[in-house]
């Protein structure tokens, strides 16, 4: 028991929580913002790949780091752009084409990994983002290091939470893409174009996910490598579920996650005979109980998953 | 008279459907005009060019003298006009202010100026008398409140051309009565109308002028007060349509009764201590305002679920199975209320909707393998006897337009030869023409001995074809009363749950249920 | 510009689509060849070649189509129902645990192959199946979206895989890596050419096939299991009972990720790693998707598949570019090939 | 002489510090012409035997990669090809004429690292990220520990397993997860660790390759391994056409110089590094054995 208090009181762990957190705050983020908009986007796993090669890549040849992250939200709109075109005018099946956009971005970022870094032995490294300490703050006893003492995309992911919350309920464009979501007739009909507002939102989703992918190799480490994103855009996928499609609770389902994870790796410097499978499989299998007890309450975006064509029947 | 709308030569076409045909219409200023015409008669159609949600293949579109670019609802809005569509375009999650004011802003704004779209709306409901909540998530509204929200988004859109499709075709007498009110304030505002509807009294009543479109193509154009019901239903149709008279019943044995049944309704109304009978050769009318338990009751005998409490008996035996293959079995045939969403699965073909509720009939399947020569067959059979026009037995049958729809669904039913009809419904949406088609169908099944469970919300159409007529009020059925001392306002009482006038002409009419079931056993 | 749905697709373009979508995914590809400094030109008869050129070749071509065939099918089948089944990946996984569990009964040992293998098979399909019928239990029950919990539900069998081969069901005599024991020998399945990995698996796999496209087209469960996935309401009424039919649809998906998985061990590999499935499941969903949802049609699509993978990775050696190229053209044909058929079934309005 | 055509069969990315080694020792000797090499990576399983298969069919005289998880159908490949030689990773024996094993026996140098974290420890613990507890990695992680104990008998030992061959913000993450439990140096089994330690301003030990130049301030010792002089041995077998058949693990012994010890002047104790070049000496002269442990570190 002492054991378990020493670990949930220390800062590290703390701070591990948020650090973990960040990427998948800004990929929950993402496909909050598609689904939002009535559409599911299974492509996450591979833009957040193409997220980590493309910042790495700017990086490594010699962008700052801030153009590293841009890049890769280009990179992410771009994959996002193809998957909105499959999606939407097109209207295929949304799992299917986000699936096929996921072996394709992934495959085709360890493509280009190795045209452009051909025969290294060790993965090549670049600086990559310092904690900010900021300052006073982060004096704040316990608090402070934890939450002020993190890099500066993880403050970007907790300002685009409210940003996105913010955007979505209060603004006029939240609430035509939040229609979009729910009936893209009705957006339609009151002179919104539905197809332009769902590709313009992917991209815009997608473009957060490539920012999600930069993190782990601009922040949270300092190379790239191929399949190092590991399943973190599926868990995404599952968070925005958790989270009954709001950033907030989007927020609170990444740290969630974000703690089991912290909290099994340190657990099992201490506790021995439990193999680390379990550890493992513990966020998902509560993230399955959490779906049962939210099931009732997420107000699933009505039009999620259908395809609007104008005049069809 | 300004004119303030002019569609000229309207062409539209898909794949080989000419919905539009070198349409023209034009609209006054103040004037309320009427859009007739059958099913698949492409009312929706012209009026989606006109709103600019589908481009026309050829003609023009002016308001107020101005072309509108083609396609492009955005400069509709803009000219001033509003559309409440056939099936309502509203976000069931988000709340009516919402609804009404997505669109209305500079969508890049970094604020939505809610407090200011609250009070424009609140405003209007109120000029208006078009009461609703602007916080109400639409997914809790009625139908009838649905509908106001559509009309308040035209108008807080500033709509002086307002276009209704079918706006009372899920309404009731009443809701549609104070629609039509609201109506005429805004033609004495300024605004100018077109609607669509299928009941010619409400043309009548409602319109200046009257349109009548057939095959896609005008066929008249009248003043309203220079025209009648039947010679609009003739100009619809193409030729003299009549609704068949009934003829005298002769009630049999008591096929379908219900006991004491009570159903506590998933997400719908629920029944309380319901109690029927239904004889051979009879129509048993049933009307109310929805949400009272018609579709539960319809669902309940129909076998989709059980009762909670209470028992239903068919030819007398109790049923003990409450499920659909047993129901049918038992020689229930059902027309259901919504053939879109329950009647039929649009993505399949006509072969398989025909035989689906049967497939396990060894008509249609041996030893779990369907028999799909047989379903062919009989698929085009019921296309041919019943005159389900544009079907095949391969084509999907999404392709169908209403009344045709409905005419398979009746083929499918009647074929099989039902003692119990349960029909939910069954002419909602549909043209004059169709509805007579349908009520010849009803009347037929009766005259050969079924016994007919009519559940309906137009009273003419139960008038017209029932017997006895029941009421149905928060679950509970009012006495019956026989049809010829049914009048609107008898009807319009018993439908408000006051029940007193028609315990006392029941009492008078005939023997009290029990007294009669009494000198039965008897017998 | 708009898309309209044709009633009836033309034939020539039905044909001339696929053609299209793999020219397409192979000028992209060959941009990519080019990029790394080879000839594409080159490398498209080296694909060629790679895939059917040799004994060797051909026999990996259609090993690799076996398990992609019933991954597909069982995409193909959830699918038709409506029953979005992102979980082949995990049911695969335990279809192959399954069948090695079984094979560890000692009784099984001194069956003969004849029963140890239908057997085995049953064994992996019915560990597939559990692990569908949770998430549709899911679904019934408290309404849980099911693409996200099969979705998950393939981590954690793959971390149950790992569990397992690293404890109760580790091969002693594997040095210690975490791999399962082997099948017995009466449960590997004979070769269909010796010198090679191909098995009876692909006659299998293709009978299955068959059998699904029977099921579907011609019995009363395929005529319901698709209308309950069209529209549960109207298929409600009609008196299809909705939560078997959908139980019996999970069955069957579930069953045939878990033979492929059951086969794939039997078959080729003969024991369980979690390193067992390139992406077998997941690419299964597309599979079913450029068939179509068609049954035989997931054959050809699960050939192709195998012909752009193995094809594109000799040819990868070939030309000593990076092997990565074999994923990127089986995936941009893929997505082509999506988009061509789509462009069949619709024409083009203004 | 023509150069040897050698074809390498990675598993992970050749930027796993395993494979690496084998890369860059290959890369090397395809530099200074001794062979010709071609090479595939992350080659899964399901592939493994095929890509043997066509490397065996498309000439190669020599096949390097690593049979763990492949045993059985690596040698049944072998058997196929009689005329190709094999030179595999594996914990298993060597078979037939053309099938040759070897093994990472780098623990020799793992005990000495960890003779020196034992001295250098202030706060009593070290920790240890490992991938998977296979029998190799299981002996370098023991091998660290013994040699801890053997400075530190108080010591405490922290070990952590990632799941996972290659993951490295993983072995980061369980990198700072020790040090939030207190250890001030660790042993990076897995790449990824170090940048954990770099963070927190502690020391490092590093593994297989030399990781002080990656992180100058952070890795004051390295438990290296050098596949060269197996790579050399095999090829030369296969070019004189004598059998490969046979276990190179030999080679990674330290007195054979298939590791080492490398560390950085001054950073730790001077007395401690006597005793471990007291200990070095005495290996490399074949007096002294460090343990042998394949068991699953606790
Ligand atoms: N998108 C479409 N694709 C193919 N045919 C269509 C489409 N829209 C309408 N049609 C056909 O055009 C004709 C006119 O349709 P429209 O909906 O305008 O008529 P309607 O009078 O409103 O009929 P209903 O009352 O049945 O809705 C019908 O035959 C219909 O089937
Ligand atoms: N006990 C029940 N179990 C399952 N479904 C039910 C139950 N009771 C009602 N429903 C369903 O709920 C929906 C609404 O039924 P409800 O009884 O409110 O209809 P209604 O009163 O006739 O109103 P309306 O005329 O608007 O349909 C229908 O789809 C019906 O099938
Ligand atoms: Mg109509
Ligand atoms: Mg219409």
């Amino acid at each position: 028991m002492n054991i378990l208090a020493d670990i949930l009181t220390s800062v590290g762990m703390w701070e591990a929580v948020l650090r973990i957190a960040t990427p998948l705050i800004l990929g929950t983020l993402g496909v909050l913002l598609c689904e939002r908009v009535g559409v599911l986007n299974l492509g996450i796993e591979g833009i957040m790949t193409f997220g980590a090669m493309l910042g790495w890549l700017a990086v490594y040849n010699g962008a700052d780091l801030w153009t590293g992250m841009i890049v890769a939200a280009l990179g992410g709109a771009a994959f996002g752009l193809l998957h909105a075109l499959l999606t939407v005018p097109l209207g295929l099946s949304q799992h299917v084409t986000g699936l096929g956009i996921t072996l394709f971005a992934s495959s085709f970022s360890y493509y280009v990994f190795r045209l452009a870094v051909p025969t290294a032995s060790s993965p090549p490294t670049i600086e990559p983002f310092r904690p900010l300490e900021i300052p006073v703050l982060s004096d704040i006893p316990f608090l402070g290091p934890v939450i002020f003492n993190q890099t500066a995309p993880t403050y970007l992911a907790l300002v685009l939470v409210v940003a996105i919350a913010w955007g979505l309920n209060r603004t006029p464009l939240g609430l035509a893409i939040r229609m979009a979501g729910e009936n893209p007739h009705a957006v339609d009909a009151q002179g919104i174009d539905p197809i332009w507002l769902r590709i313009g939102t992917i991209m815009a989703g997608s473009a957060l996910m490539g920012l999600a992918g930069a993190f782990l190799t601009l922040a949270a480490f300092n190379s790239f490598f191929p399949t190092m994103v590991q399943g973190r855009g599926w868990i995404c996928v599952a968070l925005v579920v958790f989270a009954s499609w709001k950033p907030a609770r989007a927020l609170l389902g990444a740290l969630l996650f974000a703690f089991f994870d912290a909290f099994q790796l340190r657990l099992q410097t201490v506790v021995e005979g439990v193999p680390y499978q379990l550890f493992l499989m513990l966020p998902y299998l509560l993230s399955i109980v959490a779906l049962i007890v939210m099931a009732r309450r997420a107000r699933v975006p009505q039009a999620l998953m259908r395809p609007y064509r104008r005049g069809e029947r | 008279m300004t004119r303030v709308l002019d569609l000229s030569n309207i062409t539209k076409r898909f794949g080989h459907v000419t919905a539009n045909e070198d349409v023209s219409l034009h609209l006054e200023k103040g004037e309320i005009v009427a859009l007739l015409g059958e099913n698949g008669a492409g009312k929706t159609t012209l009026m989606s060019i006109l709103f600019g949600h589908y481009t026309a293949d050829e003609g023009e579109v002016r308001v107020n003298g101005t072309p509108l670019p083609p396609g492009k609802s955005r400069a509709a809005i803009r000219a001033g006009v509003g559309m409440v569509h056939q099936h309502f375009a509203l976000a069931p999650n988000l709340t009516v202010l919402e609804n009404v004011m997505t669109g209305t802003e500079s969508l890049w704004s970094l604020r939505s100026n809610r407090s200011a779209g609250r009070a424009k709306l609140v405003a209007l409901s109120e000029k208006f008398g078009l009461k609703v909540d602007p916080d109400a998530r639409v997914s809790d509204l009625s139908v009838g409140e649905c509908q106001r929200v559509e009309i308040l988004k035209a108008l807080y859109n500033d709509a002086r051309i307002l276009i209704l499709d079918e706006p009372t075709a899920v309404l009731t007498a009443q809701e549609a009565e104070s629609l039509f009110a609201t109506l005429r304030q805004m033609t004495a505002d300024g605004l100018s109308l077109i609607f669509i509807s299928h009941k010619l009294h409400e043309v009548m009543s409602a319109s200046d002028r009257v349109v009548v479109l057939r095959r896609g193509s005008v066929v008249a154009e009248r003043a309203t007060g220079e025209t009648s019901k039947e010679e609009l239903a003739e100009l619809m149709v193409g030729r003299k349509v009549e609704r068949p008279k009934r003829p005298p019943a002769t009630p049999g044995k008591v096929l379908l009764e219900g006991l004491d049944l009570t159903l506590s309704g998933k997400g719908g109304a629920s029944l309380h201590g319901v109690s029927f009978r239904l004889r051979a050769g009879e129509t048993l009318g049933i009307i109310g305002v929805s949400g009272n338990g018609q579709t539960t009751l319809a669902g309940l005998v129909s076998g989709l679920y059980p009762p909670d409490a209470g028992t239903l008996l068919i030819d007398g035996r109790a049923v003990t199975t409450h499920d659909v293959p047993h129901a049918i079995a038992a020689g229930i045939g059902r027309i259901p209320e919504d053939r879109n969403a329950e009647g039929t699965i649009g993505d399949m073909t006509t072969w398989e909707n025909t035989v689906l509720e049967r497939i396990w009939s060894p008509e249609f399947s041996s030893r779990g393998m369907v028999r799909r020569a047989a379903a062919r067959a009989a698929t085009d059979q019921i296309i041919d006897r019943y005159d389900v026009r544009g079907a095949s037995a391969d084509g999907r049958i999404r392709l169908l337009s209403g009344g045709n729809m409905q005419k398979l669904i009746l083929g499918r039913v009647l074929e099989a030869g039902p003692d119990i009809l349960v029909a939910a419904q069954p002419s909602r949406g549909l043209d004059e023409g169709a509805i007579a088609g349908v009520h010849e169908r009803l009347l037929e099944a009766r005259g050969r001995g079924a016994g007919v469970l009519l559940i309906s919300e137009d009273l003419d159409e139960v008038i017209g074809l029932s017997d006895r007529i029941r009421a149905i009020v928060n679950g509970r059925l009012s006495p019956a009363i026989p049809a010829d001392r049914a009048n609107a306002q008898l009807l319009g009482l018993m439908m408000a749950g006051d029940w007193s006038a028609a315990a006392e002409i029941e009492a008078e009419t005939q023997m009290p249920e029990h007294k009669k079931a009494e000198t039965e056993d008897a017998l | 510009m708009r898309f309209e749905r044709r009633d009836h697709p033309s034939r020539v373009l039905t044909v001339l689509a696929p053609v299209g979508a793999i020219v397409a995914a192979l000028l992209v590809s060959g941009l990519l060849i080019a990029l790394a400094g080879a000839n594409p030109i080159r490398a498209y008869g080296l694909i060629l070649k790679g895939a059917f050129g040799s004994r060797l070749g051909l026999s990996e071509m259609l090993t690799r189509a076996t398990p992609l065939i019933l991954t597909g099918l069982a995409a193909a089948v959830a699918f038709r129902a409506r029953l979005w089944n992102i979980g082949g990946e995990g049911q695969f996984y335990l279809g192959a645990l399954g069948v090695t569990a079984f094979g560890m009964i000692p009784a099984v040992a001194a069956m003969p192959a004849g029963v140890v293998i239908p057997l085995s098979m049953a064994a992996g399909a019915v560990a597939g199946m559990i692990l569908l019928l949770v998430p549709l239990g899911l679904r019934l029950k408290f309404g849980v979206d099911e693409v996200v919990t099969t979705l998950l539900l393939n981590f954690v069998a793959v971390l149950f895989v790992s569990l397992m081969i690293d404890g109760v069901m580790k091969d002693p005599l594997a040095f210690g890596w975490p791999q399962s024991v082997p099948v017995p020998d009466s449960a590997v399945l004979p070769k269909l050419m010796d010198r090679t990995r191909l098995h009876v698996g692909l006659l299998i796999a293709a009978a299955m096939a068959v059998v699904v496209w029977w099921l579907q087209s011609r019995t009363v469960f395929g005529i319901r299991a698709r209308a309950a996935g069209l529209n549960p309401r109207a298929a409600a009424f009609a008196g299809v009972p909705l939560g078997t039919t959908l139980i019996a649809v999970a069955c069957l998906s579930g069953g045939l990720a878990g033979l492929a998985g059951a086969i794939e061990v039997m078959g080729v590999k003969g024991y369980v790693t979690t390193d067992l499935s390139p992406n077998y499941g997941y690419s299964g969903i597309v599979i079913a998707m450029l068939a179509n949802l068609n049954p035989i049609g997931v054959i050809g699509a699960a050939l192709f598949s195998a012909i752009m993978f193995v094809g594109a990775d000799s040819m990868s050696r070939a030309l000593s570019i990076p092997s990565y190229i074999a994923d990127v053209t089986v995936a941009l044909s893929l997505l082509t090939m999506l988009v061509a058929l789509f462009l069949a079934q619709y024409r083009i309005r203004r | 002489a023509t150069p040897l055509k050698v074809a390498g069969i990675h598993a992970s990315p050749v930027e796993n510090t395993w494979n690496s080694v084998l890369h860059a020792a290959m890369l090397a000797a395809h530099e200074d012409g001794s062979i010709e090499y071609t090479f595939s990576e992350g080659v899964s399983g399901t592939d493994y035997p095929r890509v043997m298969r066509e490397y065996a069919e498309a000439g190669n005289a020599l096949i390097v990669g690593e049979s763990y998880a492949v045993e059985r159908e690596a040698r049944s490949v072998a058997g196929d090809y009689a005329d190709t030689a094999f030179l595999m990773g594996s914990s298993g024996e060597a078979a037939g004429d053309n099938f040759g094993v070897f093994g990472t026996w780098n623990w020799e140098a793992a005990y000495l690292c960890g003779m020196l974290a034992g001295a250098m420890t202030e706060t009593g613990t070290v920790g240890s990220v490992g991938a998977i507890p296979i029998p190799e990695v299981n002996m370098l992680i023991n091998g660290f520990a013994d040699g801890v104990k053997a400075t530190n008998p108080d010591a405490k030992h922290l070990v952590s397993f990632i799941g996972t061959f290659f993951d490295p913000p993983k072995a980061r993450e369980a990198g700072l997860a020790q040090i939030d439990s207190g250890a001030d140096i660790l042993f990076g089994e897995r790449i990824g660790t170090a940048d954990a330690a770099k963070e927190r301003g502690i020391k490092a030990v590093g593994s297989m390759i030399d990781y002080t130049p990656r992180y100058p301030e952070t890795v004051f010792a390295n438990a290296l391994w050098s596949f060269r002089p197996l790579l050399d041995a095999a090829v030369a077998d296969a070019a004189a056409g004598t059998p490969t058949g046979k276990n190179y693990t030999p080679l990674s012994l330290m007195k054979d110089g298939g590791n080492d010890i490398s560390y950085v002047e001054g950073a730790a104790p001077a007395e401690a590094v006597a005793k471990m070049e007291e200990v070095r000496a005495a290996i490399m002269a074949g007096e002294f054995e460090v343990p042998r442990n394949f068991d699953e570190p606790k």
